[in-house]
């Protein structure tokens, strides 16, 4: 029951779009993420950064959407980074044993550095 | 194993719930089960993967077997596992059925991890985070979808050779 | 308003559940009906009094329908209240019932708020937070409480008059 | 879905009994409180504080159990006070009418200091 909004926040940072949805990345609203990162894209930044600090829960059809943003990205001059997750969310990361295949930083400062 | 499992479906569930195949009710059934789990005794991650688990497996329902039709029904039951006449730990017990078009159980496998890309992973997630995961047919129609996860003990896939 | 609600009882709940009077499931049934509400779009401050209102109305199923028994039945249906033919808010409509003994309907109520006491705060409570409040005894046995609350309507008691 | 203990903390300051419940304080939670609170009141202390800053929901049984608490020890020389309630526990207070009736302190540091 975290807060939700029916839109992703999105803001604009020295060249990398940053995306915040809020409240819960499950199949009813992971359209929403899928389509803010799709918009994004289209803006061919250096790097969109998901930032999960206000995302609660996540299930596979969240960690579909960002496989599928991470494929669609390569090569393409945009990078993808995670960053903020909590414990429950990182949690599914690793069942999926999927904390390898992204960049995951630890919050949106160290998401936006470079490295 | 098949005398305490008798047993439990012999009784009637503690919660049956029936809730159309609409993923607008995935976060309802899930916070249902979550905080059922937590008066069960389960700590804050053993909620966490049930919840899961069973949000997983209404996703699947919902898209393999019904085709994202919204208005077919799943049903969910629900019962405290007790303490076994066996000593096993107590626990929940969740059953999970639709009366969509029947598939092999063995059929419905979860890809290697390997391979990444975007879809395969519900079936993984399931069987990496509850107890036991069966599939079956139903009597006439649907599959059914049993799922035990027993307090303090490891998932099956944590534990060597498992 | 009759032909609205009408409307709603005819069709399928979404959500259909049946619990045990066991107090050990309250808070699964108020987390499922405050997510669900969530998801049809009350904010948080609705959320929880639909919580509250649905956690209150079965403690009483529990203390007075069935005495503290907590192996009896509990039926609780939940339609998404959509937007009326009359322009009425969208919202959410929920039917509690249980096969408890009747009472008249006109003797439940809640006792006035000078007089403090441990009880008698439950039908108060359920009657400030919702919209439309209606007991009613079933066809044969039990009582059923019809509960609706729309979104952005401040609650029946908060209006001047009402 | 906050943490909750099947025991009540208690913790003895400056002749106050505080005690700490977390989690949520419902029909089968509330036995728990009441008995900490006739436990707390057998010690006659001056000033029995709740601190509800764990609690993170609260229904008519939990308030019963206070306003019972209240009644009983009026006239023994035992003060009951509440604390650190959340905005959605304050609420059912409201609706109850009952902020008046209790002892009700932003925090436990207000809860023990003199008034
Ligand atoms: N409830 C179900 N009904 C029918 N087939 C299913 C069901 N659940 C899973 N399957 C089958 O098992 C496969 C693996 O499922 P899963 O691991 O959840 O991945 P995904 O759903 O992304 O394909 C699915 O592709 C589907 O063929
Ligand atoms: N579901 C019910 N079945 C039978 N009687 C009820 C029911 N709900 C409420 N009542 C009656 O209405 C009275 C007021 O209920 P309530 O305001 O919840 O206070 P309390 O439960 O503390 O008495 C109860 O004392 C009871 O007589």
């Amino acid at each position: 029951m975290s807060q939700e909004s029916d839109t992703i926040a999105r803001e604009d940072r020295d060249g990398a779009v940053v995306l915040s949805p809020s409240g819960d990345i499950d199949m009813s609203r992971s359209p929403l993420l899928r389509e803010a990162i799709t918009k994004a894209r289209g803006d061919k930044p250096a790097r969109i950064v998901v930032d999960l600090v206000d995302v609660g829960y996540m299930d596979s059809s969240g960690l579909a959407t960002l496989v599928e943003a991470m494929k669609l990205v390569r090569g393409t001059g945009t990078a993808l980074v995670l960053c903020a997750m909590n414990e429950r969310v990182r949690a599914i990361f690793e069942i999926a044993r999927l904390e390898q295949y992204f960049t995951i930083r630890a919050d949106l400062e160290a998401a936006l550095g470079g490295d | 194993m098949k005398t305490r499992r008798a047993q439990a479906l012999q009784t009637e569930p503690h919660i049956h719930l029936r809730v159309c195949s609409d993923p607008l009710y995935l976060s309802g059934v899930r916070d249902m089960v979550g905080a059922v789990a937590r008066r069960l005794g389960f700590d804050d991650l053993g909620c966490s993967q049930i919840a899961l688990a069973v949000d997983e497996a209404l996703c699947n329902v919902i898209r393999h077997g019904y085709e994202s039709a919204a208005d077919r029904p799943i049903w969910i039951s629900l019962w405290p596992e007790a303490l076994g006449a066996e000593g096993a730990s107590p626990g929940i017990t969740l059953l999970i059925e639709d009366e969509a078009k029947q598939i092999e159980p063995d059929q419905i496998k979860g890809r290697e991890l390997e391979d990444i890309r975007p879809g395969g992973l519900g079936v993984h997630i399931i069987r990496e985070v509850m107890d036991e995961v069966e599939f079956a047919k139903r009597e006439r129609v649907g599959m059914r979808l049993r799922l035990v996860k027993r307090i303090g003990e490891r998932p099956a896939e944590e534990r060597a050779g498992a």
